[in-house]
This record gives C-alpha cells, sequence and structure tokens, in this order.
C-alpha cells in the first residue's frame, strides 16, 4: 500500500514541480517542454482517478497538439522570455 | 407547433458548416445564408413569442430526455423577449455589413461565419437551461467576438482581442469552477433542478459558487472591475461588430447573471450587490465617457454606464424594476447599435476617430448624422423618444421601492450624458468642417438598417404600448421562480425507444 | 502451462523495471547528449517492451495489444532519438571526445555544406 | 513591479487558503448528493442505450448537445485562426525544400502514417465501446499528417479537400440531429436500433455521431496545423 | 488482483490541494509574467488544474471506470439488479463528460490565443507586455 | 516528394490493404464478424489514399526463403539488443563510465529505403552504438567506445552481422 | 509473490522517472531535456500498461498505444525544431 501512497505523492509532486517549472523557467521552449511533462502526469493520473477517456484526451491535446502550436509560435516569434526582437537569420543561411 | 426553440440554434449551425462547401460554388452565398438564417430565426422568433405570450413557456428537450437528465431549452416570456431583441439586432446589423467593402472572399466569408455564430451563441446563452451548455455557448460567444474583435489588421485591434481573451478565458475557467463546486453539491447541472435543491448546499459553497458566477459572467455584462476589456474592444472592432457587442453580447452577458441571481440561488444580499455594482459601473463609466477624445471609446463607456443603470434597475427587484430594466435594455440595444452604426460612418476615413474629426457632417451625411442626433436623444433618454420611458419607468419604480438616492443619481447621469452627447451634436451641426477628411457615403444597405432602427426608436418612443405587454408578461415570468422549476421539471415523459 | 507463463512473466516485470531504472540513470550519469541518448533509448525500449509483454503473459488474452505496443516501441524509440542525435548535431553540440578531432567524422560533412552555402 | 507581484501572491494565498478550506468540507471519494442526475446514466445506458461506456453515452446522446457545440468551438478557433493571421501564407516550398528530414525519418513516417490513421479510425470507431472517441481519434490523425509534415518539407495538404470534409461531416452531425426531430419530436434523439452491449455495432446514433466527429475533427486540426505551420514572416 | 486505493485520508486531501496549487500556480503566471506566451502557458497550466480538479470531485473510493466492458459483464445475465450491483462500484461519469468538452475548448481559446501572440509579435517585435501599451492595460 | 523505387500501384495497394488489416485485427484482437468487415472496410478505405506511401516491399516477402531470414534476422536482433542493454548496464553503473565516444562513418551495400531503415534502427538498438545520420550510402554512427577509425573495420564491427542478412530479405 | 515483484518493479519505475526527471531539470541544453521527455514518453508507457494490469481492465492499453504515438510525435516535433527545420 505505501507504495501506492509513494507513487500519488510522487506524481502529484511532479506535477507541481513541473509547473512552477514551467512558470519560472525562462526559456519559452522549456516551458513549453514543462507543459507536456504537465500533461503526462496528468494522464497517469486520470488513469489512476478512474478516469480513461479523459486520460486519453488529455494525452492527445496536452501532450502532442498542446506543444506543437507552442512550438510553432515559438518559431514565428522569440525563444526567450526577456529577448527582444532581432532579426532572425534567413532559413537558406541556417542551414 | 410552428417550430421548435432548437432551430434557433441546429439551423444556424447547420449553415455555418454548409458556408464553406456553398461558397465554392457560389460565392455571393456567404452574404447572404447568414442573413437567410437569421431572418428565419427572426420570424420563427415572432411567432414563438407570440404564441408564448398565450400558452405559456415552451421547454424543448434534446435528444429525448426529460429534464434533469437532458439538456433543455426555455423559451419563456422573458427570455423569448431577449431572444427575439438579439436575433433582431443580429438581422439589422446583418443588413449594414452586407456590402462589407475592402474586404476580399476568405475574409469575408470568416466574417459572416463568426458573425452568425455570434449571434447563435448569445442567443443559446439565452435560451439554454443547462448551466454546462450555458458555458459552452458561452465559449463560442466568446471565440467569435475575440476573432472579430481583431478582424482588421490593425495593431491595436489585435491588443484589444488580446486584452479581451485573457480576461475572456480567466473567467470562463471561474465559472467552470462554479459549476464544479455546484454539480459536487447537487449532482446535477439543470438550472430548474440546482434551483429547486438549492438550499441543500452547505452555505459556503453556495456563497463561493455565487462569487464565481458573478466573476465569470461580470466579464461579459461588463459590471464595474471587469469591464477593462469592454472600451478597447468596442472601440477596435468594426463598427457593426461593436454594435453587436453593445446590442447583442452584454445582452446575454447580462441574462447570465439575472438568471443566477434571481432563480438559481436565493442567497441574501444580491439585489442590494447588484443596486451597488451597478450604481458604480454606471457612475465610474459615464465619468470617463466625459473625458474620451475619441468616439468610439466614448460610446462604449457610455455603453457600460447604461449596462451599470440596467443592472440597478434589476436589483430594485420588484417586478417594476425589471419592467423598467427590460425597457431600457431594448432600449439600450437600439439606440446603442444606432450610434455605433451612424457613428463609424461619420467617423470612417480618418486614422484616429477622435471626436473633432466629425465636426460639420451634418452638410455633408445629412441621414447619418441625424440618425446618430437621434440616437443620441434616445439614449439620453429624451422625452419624446424610446429612452424617456424605460428612465421613467425605473423612477417610478425606484420611487415605489422608496429608493430616492437611485432617482437622484439616474437624473445627475442623465444630465452628464447629455452634456457628452451634445458635445458631439453640436460638433456635427454647428463646426466647419477640417478640410483633409473625406466623408464616406453610406451604402444604401446600411442607409436601410439604420433607417430602420430610426423608425423602432419613434415608434417605441410614441407608442410604448406596443412592446410594454410583452415586458410585463416577461417581468412576471423572471419573478415566478416556482413556475420556473415546474415549466422545467414536468416537461414530458421520459421518451423511451 | 499457466504456471510457466507466470513465472516468466514475472522474470520478465523484473528485469523491464530494472532496465527502465537503468534507462533514467543512464541518461542521468552520461556526460553528454550523445551517450545520454544512447543509454536511454536503448534501455527504455528493452524496459519497455519487457514490462508490457510481461502483462501480456501475465493475462494471455491481452497478448496481441501487447505485441502492437511492443513493435510501436521497436519501431519508434530509435527513430526519435536517431532525430534527435541529428537535430543535437546541427544546433553546433558536438559530442564529447576523449580521443581529440579526429574521432569526429561527420564534421567534416557538416563543414563542407557549410562551405557550399556560405 | 515588486509590489504587484506581492500583491498578487498575496491574493492568490488567500484565495488558494479559502477555496481549500471549502473543498476540505467535500468528501474525497464519497459523493455529497443524494440523488444526481449519474445514477440514471450508470443504468439507463447498458439497459436502454447498450452503450458500454457510460462516458460517451453522456457526451454523445445525452448531452449530445454539449458536443455539437464543441465541435462549433473547434470549428470556430480554427476559422478565427485563419481570419487572425496573415494572408500571404499557403505557399508551397516556403519550408524549403532542404529541409526534409533524413531518411530514416522519412522512411519512418511513410511506415507509421497509415498505422496511426488505421489507430485514430479505431479510436473513433470504438468509442462507445473502450475510451476515446470522435476528438481522441481526429487529434490522433491530425498528428499523423503532422508527422508527415515534419518528414518532408514540400507535403502539402489540399485545403479545398480538407474544408470539404470537415462541412460534409458538420453537416452530418446537425442533419442527424434534425432527423432525430423528424423521427421522435426532439433534437438529436436516437432513431436506430441499439444492438446489443460490446457490439461494434450498437449504441444507435453514437457510432455515426463519433465517425462523423471524428472526420470533422481530424479535417479541423489538420487545417489548424497546416495554417499555422505555412505562417510565413 | 484487487488492490484498493486511497485508503488513507491524507491522499484524499492531496489531490484537493495539489490541484488548487496548480490552479493557483497557472494564476499567477497569467497575472504576473511579462512574456505574452508565458501568459498563455499560464491560461493552460490554470486549465490543466481545473481539469484536475473536477475529476477528483467525481471520484468514489475503490471504484472503477464507468465501462461495461466485456471482462466485466461476462458472467452475469444483464438485469436491472446486476447492472445496479456493478454501477454502484463506478466513478462518477457526469464531471468526466464535462472535463472532455472543457479540455478541447480550451484548446481552442488556446489555439485563438496563439495566433493572438503571432499577430502582435509582428505588430510590436516583442513579446514583452509592457511595451505593448497602445491602448491602457 | 521523392519517388520511391518501390513496386507497381496495385501491389503496394493490395499489401497496404493487408497489413493494415493485420493491424486492425490486432488492434482488435478479436474475430467477431462485425469487427472483420469493418475493418476490411477501414483498411481498404485508408490504403486507398495512404498506399502512396507505401515503402517496404512486394509480394515476394512471403516466400519461404525470405520468411525464414526474417525470422533469423528478428533472433538476431533480439540478441544483440540484450547485449546492448548488458553493455549499457556495465557502463551506467560502473563508477568510473568506461567510455571513448566518437562519430565513425561507413559504406552500406543495401539500395532500398526501408533496408536502410532498418539497418540505422538495428544499429541503434545494439551495443553503444546510435545512427546519427544517413547521406545517400554513408552512415554516419556515434559509438560509444569507438575500436577503430577505419570505415572497413567499423562496418565489420557494427553492421555486417545484420547487413548480411538485409541484403537477402530487400 | 505477484504483488512483490510488481511493488519491485514500481519502484524501479519510479527511481527511473525520478532519474530522468533530474535530467530535465538539470539538463544543460534544449537536446538533453527532449531526451528526458522521450524516456519519460516511454517510462510511463510501460506505466500506464501495469496499472491497466493492476486495476485489471483491459481497456486501459489502449490509453497507453495513444500515448505513445502522441508521445513520439511531440518529440519528434521539438526534435525537428531544434533541427531549425520546422
Amino acid at each position: 500500500m505505501i507504495y501506492y501512497l509513494i507513487l500519488i505523492f510522487f506524481l502529484l509532486l511532479l506535477m507541481i514541480g513541473a509547473a512552477i517549472y514551467s512558470i519560472v523557467q525562462k526559456d519559452l521552449l522549456y516551458a513549453v517542454i514543462g507543459t507536456g511533462l504537465i500533461s503526462l502526469v496528468l494522464s497517469v493520473l486520470f488513469l489512476l482517478l478512474q478516469a480513461p477517456d479523459v486520460a486519453l484526451t488529455e494525452a492527445a491535446i496536452g501532450v502532442a497538439l498542446t506543444t506543437i502550436i507552442f512550438i510553432i509560435t515559438i518559431r514565428n516569434t522569440v525563444r526567450f522570455e526577456d529577448e527582444v526582437y532581432q532579426k532572425k537569420p534567413s532559413k537558406t543561411e541556417a542551414k | 407547433m410552428v417550430g421548435s426553440p432548437v432551430l434557433f440554434i441546429a439551423v444556424p449551425l447547420l449553415a455555418a458548416f454548409l458556408i464553406p462547401l456553398l461558397g465554392m460554388i457560389w460565392k455571393e452565398s456567404i452574404r447572404i445564408l447568414p442573413g437567410l438564417v437569421l431572418l428565419y430565426m427572426l420570424v420563427l422568433a415572432v411567432t414563438l413569442l407570440g404564441q408564448v405570450m398565450h400558452t405559456g413557456t415552451i421547454v424543448e428537450i434534446i435528444a429525448g430526455w426529460k429534464p434533469p437528465w437532458g439538456i433543455n431549452l426555455v423559451f419563456s416570456p422573458f427570455t423569448g423577449v431577449l431572444a427575439t431583441l438579439m436575433i433582431g439586432m443580429g438581422f439589422i446589423i446583418w443588413i449594414y455589413s452586407y456590402r462589407f467593402k475592402n474586404v476580399d472572399f476568405e475574409e469575408a466569408k470568416k466574417y459572416f461565419i463568426l458573425f452568425m455564430m455570434l449571434v447563435t451563441g448569445s442567443v443559446g446563452i439565452v435560451l439554454t437551461g443547462d448551466i454546462f451548455n450555458q458555458f459552452v455557448f458561452i465559449e463560442i460567444t466568446s471565440i467569435s467576438a475575440y476573432a472579430l474583435t481583431a478582424f482588421y489588421k490593425h495593431r491595436d485591434s489585435a491588443e484589444a482581442s488580446f486584452k479581451y481573451l485573457m480576461i475572456g478565458s480567466l473567467s470562463s475557467m471561474f465559472l467552470l469552477l462554479a459549476i464544479i463546486l455546484i454539480y459536487s453539491q447537487l449532482g446535477t447541472l439543470n438550472m430548474a433542478d440546482i434551483a429547486s435543491k438549492a438550499h441543500l448546499m452547505k452555505p459556503e459553497f453556495k456563497i463561493l459558487a455565487v462569487i464565481f458566477f458573478i466573476v465569470g459572467l461580470g466579464i461579459e455584462a461588463e459590471i464595474f472591475p471587469l469591464n477593462g476589456w469592454a472600451p478597447d474592444a468596442y472601440a477596435q472592432a468594426p463598427g457593426p461588430v461593436g454594435a453587436a457587442f453593445a446590442g447583442i453580447v452584454v445582452k446575454a452577458g447580462v441574462y447570465a447573471l439575472i438568471r443566477i441571481i434571481f432563480t438559481l440561488f436565493d442567497v441574501s444580499g444580491t439585489h442590494q450587490f447588484l443596486i451597488v455594482i451597478g450604481l458604480t459601473t454606471l457612475i465610474i463609466s459615464e465619468m470617463a465617457a466625459i473625458r474620451q477624445e475619441r468616439l468610439k471609446r466614448m460610446l462604449a463607456y457610455s455603453s457600460l454606464g447604461q449596462m451599470g443603470l440596467v443592472l440597478v434597475a434589476f436589483g430594485i427587484g420588484t417586478e417594476e424594476g425589471i419592467f423598467a430594466a427590460l425597457f431600457l435594455l431594448i432600449n439600450h440595444a437600439i439606440g446603442k447599435s444606432l450610434l455605433f452604426l451612424s457613428g463609424s460612418y461619420l467617423v470612417y476615413n480618418s486614422a484616429d476617430k477622435y471626436i473633432n474629426e466629425t465636426n460639420g457632417m451634418g452638410k455633408f451625411l445629412p441621414i447619418t448624422s441625424f440618425l446618430f442626433a437621434l440616437g443620441a436623444l434616445a439614449v439620453v433618454g429624451m422625452p419624446p423618444f424610446s429612452g424617456f420611458w424605460g428612465k421613467f419607468f425605473m423612477m417610478s419604480a425606484a420611487a415605489h421601492a422608496n429608493m430616492l438616492l437611485v432617482i437622484a443619481l439616474i437624473l445627475s447621469v442623465s444630465l452628464i450624458e447629455l452634456v457628452y452627447y451634445f458635445r458631439v451634436v453640436n460638433r456635427i451641426y454647428f463646426y466647419k468642417k477640417e478640410s483633409h477628411i473625406e466623408p464616406k457615403k453610406p451604402t444604401v444597405n446600411a442607409v436601410i438598417a439604420m433607417v430602420t432602427l430610426g423608425v423602432i426608436i419613434l415608434v417605441i418612443g410614441f407608442y410604448p404600448d406596443v412592446i410594454s405587454g410583452y415586458l410585463h408578461q416577461a417581468s412576471q415570468a423572471l419573478l415566478d421562480k416556482g413556475k420556473y422549476i415546474q415549466d422545467v421539471l414536468s416537461t414530458g415523459q421520459l421518451l423511451t425507444h | 502451462m499457466n504456471q510457466i507463463l507466470e513465472i516468466i512473466g514475472m522474470v520478465l516485470l523484473l528485469i523491464g523495471g530494472i532496465f527502465l531504472f537503468l534507462g533514467g540513470l543512464g541518461i542521468f550519469r552520461m556526460p553528454d547528449t550523445y551517450n545520454r541518448l544512447q543509454a536511454g533509448t536503448k534501455a527504455t525500449t528493452l524496459g519497455g517492451m519487457s514490462v508490457i509483454l510481461s502483462v501480456g503473459l501475465l493475462e494471455p488474452g491481452w497478448f496481441i495489444k501487447t505485441l502492437v505496443l511492443v513493435i510501436f516501441i521497436a519501431l519508434s524509440n530509435p527513430i526519435s532519438s536517431h532525430a534527435l542525435a541529428r537535430a543535437n548535431y546541427k544546433r553546433k553540440n558536438y559530442p564529447y571526445l576523449k580521443g581529440g578531432k579526429e574521432y569526429d567524422k561527420y564534421r567534416e560533412v557538416y563543414q563542407k555544406e557549410e562551405e557550399e552555402t556560405a | 513591479m515588486k509590489m504587484k507581484k506581492i500583491l498578487v501572491i498575496s491574493l492568490l494565498a488567500v484565495f488558494g487558503v479559502y477555496l481549500t478550506e471549502a473543498l476540505f468540507k467535500l468528501d474525497f471519494g464519497r459523493q455529497f448528493f443524494q440523488q444526481g442526475v449519474k445514477d440514471f446514466y450508470l443504468v439507463t445506458t447498458p439497459m436502454k442505450l447498450q452503450v458500454a461506456n457510460v462516458v460517451t453515452a453522456i457526451v454523445v446522446n445525452f448531452r449530445g448537445f454539449d458536443t455539437l457545440g464543441e465541435v462549433t468551438v473547434l470549428f470556430l478557433a480554427t476559422t478565427a485562426m485563419g481570419s487572425i493571421l496573415y494572408k500571404g501564407r499557403h505557399q508551397l516550398g516556403e519550408r524549403a525544400v532542404l529541409f526534409s528530414g533524413s531518411r530514416i525519418v522519412t522512411t519512418g513516417s511513410r511506415l507509421l502514417f497509415p498505422a496511426i490513421i488505421l489507430l485514430g479510425a479505431y479510436v473513433f470507431i470504438h468509442g462507445h465501446l473502450t475510451p476515446g472517441g470522435g476528438f481522441q481519434g481526429g487529434v490522433i490523425i491530425a498528428t499523423g499528417f503532422l508527422l508527415m509534415l515534419m518528414a518532408y518539407a514540400d507535403y502539402s495538404v489540399s485545403h479545398i479537400v480538407l474544408s470539404v470534409v470537415e462541412s460534409l461531416a458538420g453537416i452530418t452531425f446537425a442533419t442527424i440531429g434534425l432527423l432525430g426531430m423528424l423521427h421522435g419530436g426532439s433534437f438529436l434523439q436516437d432513431f436506430l436500433p441499439n444492438g446489443s452491449l460490446n457490439d461494434l455495432l450498437s449504441g444507435g446514433i453514437i457510432p455515426i455521431i463519433y465517425i462523423a466527429v471524428g472526420f470533422k475533427v481530424g479535417a479541423e486540426l489538420t487545417g489548424l496545423i497546416y495554417t499555422a505551420l505555412n505562417e510565413k514572416d | 488482483m484487487n488492490f484498493t486505493l486511497f485508503d488513507l485520508k491524507i491522499i484524499e486531501y492531496s489531490f484537493f490541494i495539489t490541484a488548487i496549487l496548480v490552479i493557483m500556480i497557472g494564476l499567477y503566471g497569467a497575472l504576473v509574467k511579462k512574456s505574452l506566451i508565458k501568459v498563455v502557458i499560464g491560461l493552460s497550466v490554470f486549465d490543466s488544474g481545473i481539469n484536475l480538479l473536477l475529476i477528483s470531485v467525481g471520484y468514489i473510493t475503490s471504484g472503477t471506470a464507468p465501462i461495461f466492458s466485456p471482462a466485466l459483464v461476462k458472467d452475469m445475465p444483464l438485469t436491472l439488479e446486476n447492472i445496479k450491483k456493478l454501477s454502484a462500484g463506478m466513478v462518477d461519469p457526469v464531471p468526466q463528460a464535462l472535463v472532455l468538452t472543457a479540455i478541447v475548448i480550451g484548446f481552442g481559446v488556446t489555439a485563438v490565443a496563439l495566433s493572438l501572440v503571432i499577430r502582435l509579435y509582428r505588430h510590436h517585435q516583442t513579446l514583452n507586455i509592457d511595451e505593448i501599451k497602445n491602448l491602457k492595460w | 516528394m521523392e519517388k520511391t523505387t518501390s513496386p507497381g500501384k496495385f501491389t503496394r495497394f493490395v499489401l497496404s490493404w493487408l497489413i493494415l488489416f493485420v493491424v486492425w485485427l490486432m488492434f482488435t484482437s478479436t474475430l467477431a464478424i462485425q469487427e472483420v468487415i469493418t475493418g476490411l472496410i477501414t483498411a481498404f478505405l485508408i490504403a486507398l489514399f495512404t498506399s502512396r506511401f507505401f515503402t517496404c516491399c512486394d509480394f515476394s516477402i512471403f516466400s519461404p526463403v525470405k520468411l525464414f531470414y526474417i525470422f533469423n534476422y528478428f533472433f538476431v536482433f533480439l540478441w544483440a539488443l540484450i547485449t546492448a542493454n548488458l553493455d549499457v548496464a556495465r557502463r551506467v553503473i560502473s563508477p568510473k563510465l568506461p567510455i571513448n565516444p566518437g562519430i565513425v562513418k561507413f559504406k552500406t551495400k543495401l539500395t532500398s529505403d526501408f533496408a536502410k531503415m532498418v539497418l540505422a534502427n538495428s544499429i541503434t538498438l545494439t551495443p553503444g552504438t546510435l545512427s546519427v545520420d544517413i547521406i545517400d550510402d554513408t552512415y554516419y554512427i556515434h559509438w560509444i567506445d569507438v575500436k577503430s577509425l577505419d570505415p572497413e573495420e567499423a562496418h565489420k564491427d557494427i553492421a555486417e552481422q545484420f547487413e548480411k542478412i538485409l541484403l537477402k530479405i530487400f | 509473490m505477484l504483488q512483490i515483484i510488481i511493488y519491485i518493479s514500481l519502484g524501479f519505475i519510479f527511481t527511473g522517472i525520478f532519474f530522468s526527471t533530474l535530467r530535465f531539470i538539470f539538463g544543460p541544453t534544449a537536446a538533453d531535456r527532449t531526451v528526458a521527455l522521450d524516456t519519460l514518453t516511454t517510462i510511463a508507457m510501460a506505466l500506464l500498461v501495469l496499472l491497466s494490469y493492476i486495476f485489471n481492465r483491459y481497456i486501459y492499453i489502449d490509453i497507453a498505444l495513444v500515448y505513445g504515438v502522441l508521445g513520439f510525435i511531440g518529440v519528434l516535433v521539438i526534435a525537428r525544431y531544434l533541427e531549425g527545420a520546422l
């Protein structure tokens, strides 16, 4: 039984930690990966709370789609929180 | 039965899904179809309203499950009046924006879809009898509103829209929290069922739920501390959309708030709370309005003030007060929409939309200017126009309820309104036009829409009895909580297969 | 028969757990991204596969579904680790080399590409 | 600026403590209410509707109207995104051909793509038997297309096809609702035979609606991702 | 194999506390942070917290998922008593249905918000909320 | 999008229909008649528009010799996977981290894309190696403990055992 | 016996998650963090399957499958972004 206690506490702490991480982190990419981690933990927690449908939805939307949309936004804007505009190198140069 | 209330939702949704398909074949259909749908809805609404006034509330159940198990739509006199008002305003604004210039096909398609869904979402908020369903409709309305606010590709419009979105999505999450609290206590989501069981809730949960509801719905209803988004959104959105916000969206927000306070919970003190919050909103907004340099922002603050007035009228809590509030709502919807529609032609070609750019427009745009003045007089409450009756009824209601302070405040606020509207009208008629501004002639459909609104103002102003019969029934329907519960919960047998 | 399957399942479960643990430890201890990928991918692939397969063996009715998962892991894990390794190299995070620069043959290609585009 | 932070934190702390205290009066794991709607759902779903997954039955049948609204929200989000972002996108080759993935990624994607689409189809066809349903299936299908977009820089999705699929699926949903109205008198009413529990063909209109939703969500999200991805500077 | 979970009181409360903490963290991010993307991240964290709260409100101790799968109804005829007996051990399905809708709606709002962020960045060349202040905030 | 040297349209369609149907059966893991029919229809529809991505092989994959080699490959691969993991375990646990990493290259004789991918994946999952890139015929492999920088010897050490079998299959 | 082994296995899995999380927090580059996420995805898949065995519900395995597919694509997207090719 104690294992389940540890499991649940561990997951809950991990979720809080990931939430704090994704709010505090200055690098927006890491923050977004942090939200992915939140969704990962949340998905397992939903399964523990016997909500498989919701776990599936959270896995689908939280892990993949939201992360992807955020990353596309970061691609189109800036990666760091304090960054002001600087001309991005054009794509052919980057290669 | 001529038709059922669910068609108010189903037909526009069907049309919204159909428009992209039809647009590929026939380009003009993207403009015409929304109008046809809105016209159909208007006809349906008027017919149903007439029926409801005689036979009593229509409760439409969905998916064959009787309440509280299924979702239901309630077309009572009260909701019916509001829904008809919204659909009518939607139709008139559609006429106004039929010839949207300077936009290409794709943009126009998106505009009309979003506009139609804005109207549909608002109607859904009013008609539905289920709090979670109401949440869904609020989201539909909000997303359309965000997109429409950012419709012009100015930089300020994106900013206003983002601001609106932030506040709006925070509010919708508070709404969700409130729904959680209610469900965890009562195990039901149906409004009538909640109302009948509300006494079972633990008091601290009830208060918390009411607070969350007020925070969540206050955004849409633009009550005082939560209305920071409104002036920017009104000012940055295209003219007809600003009119739709004033005429449609706010009404839905006010309805939801009123429904929560009057029907769902009977927490003591909420009526006083409504009066206090309404007066605060009223005074602060009118003070802000008088300082504005730009036309649309001024109209927006004025609109906030009017909504405060409506909340005060609801807060009086007697049947007379609610009657006055409904009258004010209708007057505000028509008058403020007319102001937005005509005002956006008055400052059409200027970049900053300052008030002094309307100088001397009276000569160049006679019809538009006249209608603007008419709308201003109606909103202020000058005697022969519709606004007068609203304020008159409200003051008599307040007098009967012994709220003399309220009367004094209303009078002084009317004075402030008169001052700032007079400032604009004065500029329109008695100043010289600034040479660099090229006035833009309104298109035919815009004139038709505006004249229609003007005629309605005059008709209501001279014959208030046209609508007062409906409104009396509506206010009775709102106050009679027991009948609402009974109407909803006794609907239909449990349909089985 | 069932007994045997159960015993195999338990052994696999234990092995899988250990390897999952080793994968975590591996990505924690290794000095640079490539080595982390090496440890992480291999250990978690085998670990995940054997845990999932053990469940399939313990509950024979589930075997086919678990097989799908196993095949999927075997297919997708190397691809994603490859993509990560390549991306990391393109970001100019060169591997940790004990023996000096000539141990990195990929750098030549990369430099040639750079010269061509410049 | 420091002041604002402190103010917000203290406000949040007060709010959080109050909320927590209130929630502690709820018994976790026990239900406060005696007669909620859930008992009816739990009994009616397997008995009358012959649907195994009660959540699906609630989402599609009892509260199907919400689902219609939800689909509309996604539709509006896609429309809004198209309206908000700049024009001048959708130009092929804007994401340069040079940036196609390596041989391993492209080949792997080709291999996995049909399987992922099949997984999406499986999820939404079995929505009433297993966890999952139209939305999840649609998301999986959209990510399948995303995989191809990731692997090949010049892979393109036809906007017209997406739009047609989306419209047809939406129309199907609304039409099923109206058919229910014609048949039984109320919108979205179940008008098909129910079959028997845990068969694939059971649950009346639920599988049909979920298939429509799956197509619609898949097309919508693919369009959304494609729009965002081809947004250029 | 029949494990019963959540026997200890402490676990029961820890779910609520976590959900509320996550809500608070998200709200803090949405209200205080300067970067627009960070604000949207805050919103989505807030959303996750609310979803967790909703689901844990619907949980019933040692309940199982509300799915009458073949393995569950295998040996019994589908009579009313049997179904009632089975459903007594199931968690509340309604919050799950609500959360399904809420997650999808939250995603839609996030998508719109992010496209607005992209547009604001085009106009202002920055994501800092302090510098995007043409209108008074 | 590049063209592949895969078989004709019809072959690809039938094969992907077949494979998708098998995958469907694995998903549902029943043989109930409704599921099977639905699976056939679904697989058909999906195969209609995804068969152009089909890349692996043609009908000759079902010949007994090739099947035998596939079987053989499976065991070789499994053994390599297990030794790889023991190897990783040894390295991770030992406190000194005995590594000497580097990236080596070698050329392969395989021609088809699919075979190259299988080889790369196998290399990633075998002891101490991780495929970083393939450019035409050249593999670039990150090697955790470089034994030789010479392409020939690296090829022999890393890939030969798999390549031999893969050449027989594809 | 089986229970004990499950406990031991779960313990190992948690330690694995713990170390991956540490790498996630400390990882100096974005790629390191993504490696941690990738590892976590696989571990979570195994954990989900194990949990479905513990709860004895066959249908929960679907979640692991869907989770694996989407996690894989998510990692691939991050990798492509880091590569500069998104």
